[in-house]
């Protein structure tokens, strides 16, 4: 379970984050969406640690992650996250990208490792690309890799920040449809999206944000059909 | 011929060594000195002739000859019979013992004492081609070879080697002129008396006699005696060679 | 029109030593870039670590390199440090010197290189779990190298080249104090040394073409 | 330690070696930018085929240790062709063949750099090759050689310590002196590389900050 | 007057202008259109003299372009070409790039070659933009720019080879515009366009190229109301 309560967070003077609360059950997928600038990517680099926070609190499971005596790359093994922009290593082959971190993190061996990533990258779908380099493959391509890179490390929680938006339409769905299937998985994940049709099949809870604040959160039915406050309609407007 | 060029030309342009006391070296004012400094001042002064010191490493001395940057060689260089092929030598102007200088801390004693340890000697020079020679044959001990004369006695006193093996008249000027503390001359060693000679080209007849005879006039007149006593001291050694013409 | 006779054959004759000499000059380059690499990986950490005293440890060391005489680094390695009562021998005092210079230069190569490798692929790394000092490793510097090895070809050629200031040291096993000390010997020095060129030429070329062999191997992506 | 024999004369003498340290660098870096650019511009013109002589002799400066270079040239002039050159000639000119030979690549790069269509545009306005080369080639290349260029010249100015071997008593070579004099070689040493950094580091700085100027835009 | 006889050439084994045949009487624009790959770029530039020809020939009031004795720099002066990459001179001001050919190419003074840059750049809508540096220019002013420097050398024969292809849409407005400007005033024109309005609306004859080969020339309303060759009416098609 991630609990976020209160978390503020500032770059520079710019606060980004204006006390944020919000809890995500185990099995649960909550879609974020919201302007520009609103603060989407900077929560979710916030939940993993690879961004410090100014006050409150965020606790996985039980540890709370930004205590000093927390073990943050413990922590991540558990926690997978893939971003807007594709993060392939563009050194190693489509297998080796997926094996690094479990050979290396968790130490597994290389039999071991390659028997995990070769079942994740079929599972996206890559089957058949393993001793490619990233550089052959679409962006669609290197985005499932990217999460079945994530996944080789058997996280309990995936957050995904956008993953399609820098996708050329036609490959917008191929990635969809793996996020779909690990939500049908039960895997719990915080996807933040512009994608409306996916917050609303997929999502248990759609969070808007507005400005650092979370606006408005509930059920897709109510966001989508019933919006109670004045900027989600504006947005949801202007997305449609 | 060059013999007429020097003279119409009114300048005498001399090799000399300058990292080599006694026989060259740097005064006060970094001017050039030594016994070879002098030697090239008289020989331009029987010429008629303004003398010009050029400065020249021993591995360069042939060069600079052959290059036309300096007339005659006045740099204390041994008159091999290799080298002959490619120079014309006058008859021997000065004669070297060889005499080994070690650093106090390594205990030397004696020539042979040397075997196994780490020895020097300058580049190019007819002592350090015999002592290599000799650790080789010894099959013991490392040679190295510096550039300079001052590079020699620099890593002497540093105690980066033991010992080396230079000319008597060097060891003597470099361990009295205080500037290397730690090292003393042990010995001498066992190589052949170190005939050197003037040079020029080897064609250049007219030079080369002239150049010996002068050689000769320097004994005679005992101005070589005088430059012995000015720079070295001690017994003049004889520059004729027993047992033979020349 | 020469006023000279060439005598090759005698030169020649010399070529087996100079052969020698040349593994010698490639043992001594080969070792200062191995060491040199990885004293440059290490300068680059300390150029970016949050350490004051390291940082300015790596840009003195750097900037030093960079602007100094090769041929003063290697004197000073061995006659300069020696005041301190340190005595390297000469095949010491001139990888020293060597790798000095070619750490400095490939820290400033490899700093330029990092520029070139975007922030995420650490973020990447990091949000696999790895520690900073993994992230480095397996997906930083792989990259790094790639992105530097054409420098470091280059690097390689200049510390061969480089080899021939190892006489100033009293160095004569490798390739340029053989020749010179033929030359002590013969007096033929054009001939000696027109030889030790095309040798010298020739390792440059093989290193050329053996690194551009080698990058086609190892750069597949 | 730093109780030193060193006169005021000693230090001039060192600033005698370090004012022919320049001039040598001066004069071959003149020389070498004039022919660099000549061999530069003659390699993109005639293409890589027609010109590989040309290539090929410019390689070999860049893969023959310099000092070989002094020490062959000093005996080629000197002992075959038995000119009298001295040895401040032989280093200079060594030195700009040397510096030439980078600097050709420099120069092939800079007019690489400048697109194509960008030359056509100006030749499609009737101006001559030689006005394309001077009005926008120039300008526009010279932003890119330009720090590479400054790179090379304080490399030369850096190797320049290698013509002690033609007999040109430069920085270098006055340090050695000194120290067979005055036998205090750290000391001297430490003086001889001030020498060295002061003239190079100011230069390496500007060569440095005008990359990141020209690289931005 | 341009009299393009027989005009053969290769890039190579590729033959590129398999013998065109064309006359451009003063004051007449032609369009040019056809495939890519076609040819058009090449004719253009083989008629001022920036490429050779293979045989043929090309004669430009009188001048044989191709003939060796002929200065070519001395003609260029008199075919103004604008292309589809803006070739702005990066280091110069907006005034600087139009006034540089004047100075250098026509030896004329600072003042006089400003006076002429001044007014072809106020003549394009550039008026306001003298000291600008090209890069803060959009696409659109840039061509405008480049086409201002054009005729900043006072053409005879103004050669535009798809000057608007690589404009974002909403430029391309502005730059068919000062074309349009041009005909009017009575400018001679060979205009390579993808804009078949322009070509419609403002050109006295238009040409299709296929291959190499000038498939068909004519009115345009003939071109468009009636092409006679299929390839000409399956272009015409395929860009509608
Ligand atoms: N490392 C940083 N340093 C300074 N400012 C930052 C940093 N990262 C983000 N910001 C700023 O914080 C604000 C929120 O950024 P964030 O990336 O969280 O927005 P977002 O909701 O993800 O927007 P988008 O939909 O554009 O991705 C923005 O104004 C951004 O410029
Ligand atoms: N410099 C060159 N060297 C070799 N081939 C060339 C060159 N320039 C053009 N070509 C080839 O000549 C053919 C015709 O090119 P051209 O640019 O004239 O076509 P185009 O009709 O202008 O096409 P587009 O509409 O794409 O601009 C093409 O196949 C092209 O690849
Ligand atoms: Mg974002
Ligand atoms: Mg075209």
């Amino acid at each position: 379970m991630i609990e976020i309560q209160n978390v503020r967070k500032s770059f520079g003077q710019l606060e980004v984050l204006k006390g944020i609360d919000l809890n995500v059950a185990k099995g649960e997928v909550v879609t974020v969406i919201g302007g520009s600038g609103s603060g989407k990517s900077t929560l979710l680099t916030c939940i993993n640690g690879l961004e410090p926070i100014d006050s409150g609190r965020i606790v996985v499971d039980g540890t709370e992650v930004h205590a000093p005596k927390t073990d943050v790359n413990r922590l991540r093994q558990k926690i997978g996250i893939v971003f807007q922009q594709w993060n392939a290593f563009p050194h190693l082959t489509v297998l080796d990208n997926v094996t690094l971190a479990p050979r290396k993190v968790l130490g597994l061996g290389k039999a071991e490792a390659e028997a995990i990533g070769e079942k994740q990258l079929r599972h996206v779908g890559l089957g058949d690309k393993l001793t490619t380099y990233p550089s052959r493959l679409s962006g669609g391509q290197q985005q499932r890799m990217a999460i079945a890179r994530a996944l080789a490390m058997s996280p309990d929680y995936m957050l995904f920040d956008e993953v399609t938006s820098a996708l050329d339409p036609q490959l917008v769905g191929e990635v969809l449809e793996t996020l779909r299937m690990l939500a049908d998985e039960g895997m719990t994940m915080i996807c933040v999206t512009h994608e409306m049709s996916f917050a609303r099949d997929v999502s248990n809870r759609v969070a808007y944000f507005h400005k650092g604040i979370m606006a408005e959160i509930g059920p897709p039915q109510q966001i989508f059909g019933d919006p109670q406050h004045p900027e989600t309609r504006q947005f949801l407007a202007s997305v449609r | 011929d060059k013999l007429d060029d020097i003279i119409s030309s009114g300048t005498l342009r001399c090799a000399v060594v300058l990292d080599f006391p006694p026989m060259g070296s740097r005064g006060q004012n970094n001017e050039p000195v030594g016994f070879d400094v002098d030697y090239c001042n008289d020989l331009a002064a029987s010429l008629g002739v303004k003398a010009e010191i050029v400065e020249t490493p021993f591995p360069e001395r042939i060069p600079a000859l052959m290059s036309g940057r300096v007339d005659v060689g006045v740099a204390s260089t041994s008159d091999t019979l290799e080298r002959a092929k490619t120079v014309g030598f006058s008859i021997p102007y000065f004669a070297f013992d060889m005499a080994v200088t070690a650093n106090d801390a390594a205990g030397i004693k004696s020539f042979d004492d040397m075997k196994g340890h780490t020895v020097g000697a300058t580049a190019g020079t007819y002592e350090a081609i015999a002592l290599e020679k000799q650790v080789q044959a010894w099959g013991d001990g490392t040679f190295r070879p510096y550039q300079t004369q001052a590079d020699v006695f620099l890593a002497l006193s540093q105690g980066q080697i033991d010992a080396t093996v230079s000319t008597s008249t060097v060891a003597m000027a470099n361990v009295k002129s205080g500037n290397f503390p730690g090292i003393s001359v042990v010995g001498k060693a066992p190589f052949n008396t170190d005939y050197v000679a003037l040079f020029t080209n080897r064609n250049e007849y007219g030079l080369i006699n002239y150049l010996n005879l002068f050689v000769s006039q320097q004994v005679r007149t005992g101005r070589y005696a005088e430059l012995y006593e000015k720079w070295v001291g001690g017994d003049v050694p004889p520059l004729t060679v027993p047992n033979v013409y020349r | 029109m020469f006023g000279y006779t060439f005598q090759w054959a005698q030169a020649f004759s010399r070529l087996p030593k100079m052969l020698d000499g040349a593994l010698v000059t490639m043992e001594v380059a080969v070792l200062s870039m191995v060491i040199g690499i990885a004293l440059a990986i290490a300068l680059t950490l300390m150029r970016l670590s949050g350490s004051r005293a390291l940082r300015g440890i790596a840009a003195a060391w750097v900037e030093l390199a960079r602007n100094t005489p090769a041929l003063f680094q290697i004197y000073m390695a061995h006659f300069g440090v020696a005041s301190f009562g340190i005595h390297f021998s000469p095949f010491v005092s001139l990888l020293i010197g060597i790798t000095f210079n070619n750490a400095g230069y490939l820290a400033e190569n490899f700093r330029g290189a990092l520029k070139a490798i975007p922030d995420t692929q650490t973020r990447a790394g990091r949000s696999l779990g790895m520690t900073g000092m993994q992230a480095f490793r397996h997906i930083v510097l792989p990259q790094m190298l790639r992105i530097s090895f054409l420098p470091m070809t280059n690097q390689m050629v200049w510390a061969v080249l480089m080899t021939s200031l190892g006489v100033t040291v009293g160095m004569n096993s490798d390739l340029y104090g053989v020749t010179q000390d033929l030359n002590a010997l013969t007096f033929r020095t054009f001939e000696l040394f027109a030889i030790a060129a095309v040798i010298f030429y020739v390792i440059t070329k093989f290193i050329t073409l053996g690194a551009r062999l080698m990058a086609a191997r190892l750069f597949r992506y | 330690m730093f109780d030193t024999a060193l006169s005021p004369a000693d230090l001039l003498f060192l600033a005698k070696g370090a004012g022919i340290t320049i001039i040598v660098t001066a004069i071959s870096v003149c020389i070498g930018t004039v022919l660099g650019i000549l061999f530069g511009v003659i390699r993109v013109q005639l293409g890589p085929i027609v010109s590989a002589p040309l290539t090929f002799v410019l390689d070999i400066f860049r893969s023959v240790p310099l000092l070989i270079q002094l020490v062959l040239a000093n005996a080629f002039f000197g002992m075959v062709l038995r000119l009298h050159l001295s040895g401040f000639v032989v280093a200079c000119l060594v030195l700009s063949l040397y510096t030439s030979a980078y600097c050709a690549e420099i120069v092939r790069g800079g007019i690489d750099a400048v697109p194509r269509t960008t030359r056509r545009a100006a030749r499609s306005l009737g101006m001559t090759w030689a006005q394309d080369m001077r009005h926008i080639v120039l300008p526009l290349g010279t932003r890119v050689a330009l720090p590479s260029w400054l790179g090379l010249a304080l490399g030369v100015m850096k190797d320049s310590a290698l013509v002690y071997v033609v007999q040109v008593t430069e920085l270098l070579k006055s340090t050695q002196i000194l120290i067979t004099r005055l036998q205090e070689p750290l000391f001297l040493l430490m003086i001889c590389g001030a020498f060295y950094f002061l003239i190079s580091f100011p230069i390496a700085r500007l060569g440095g900050y005008l990359e990141r100027r020209w690289s931005s835009d």
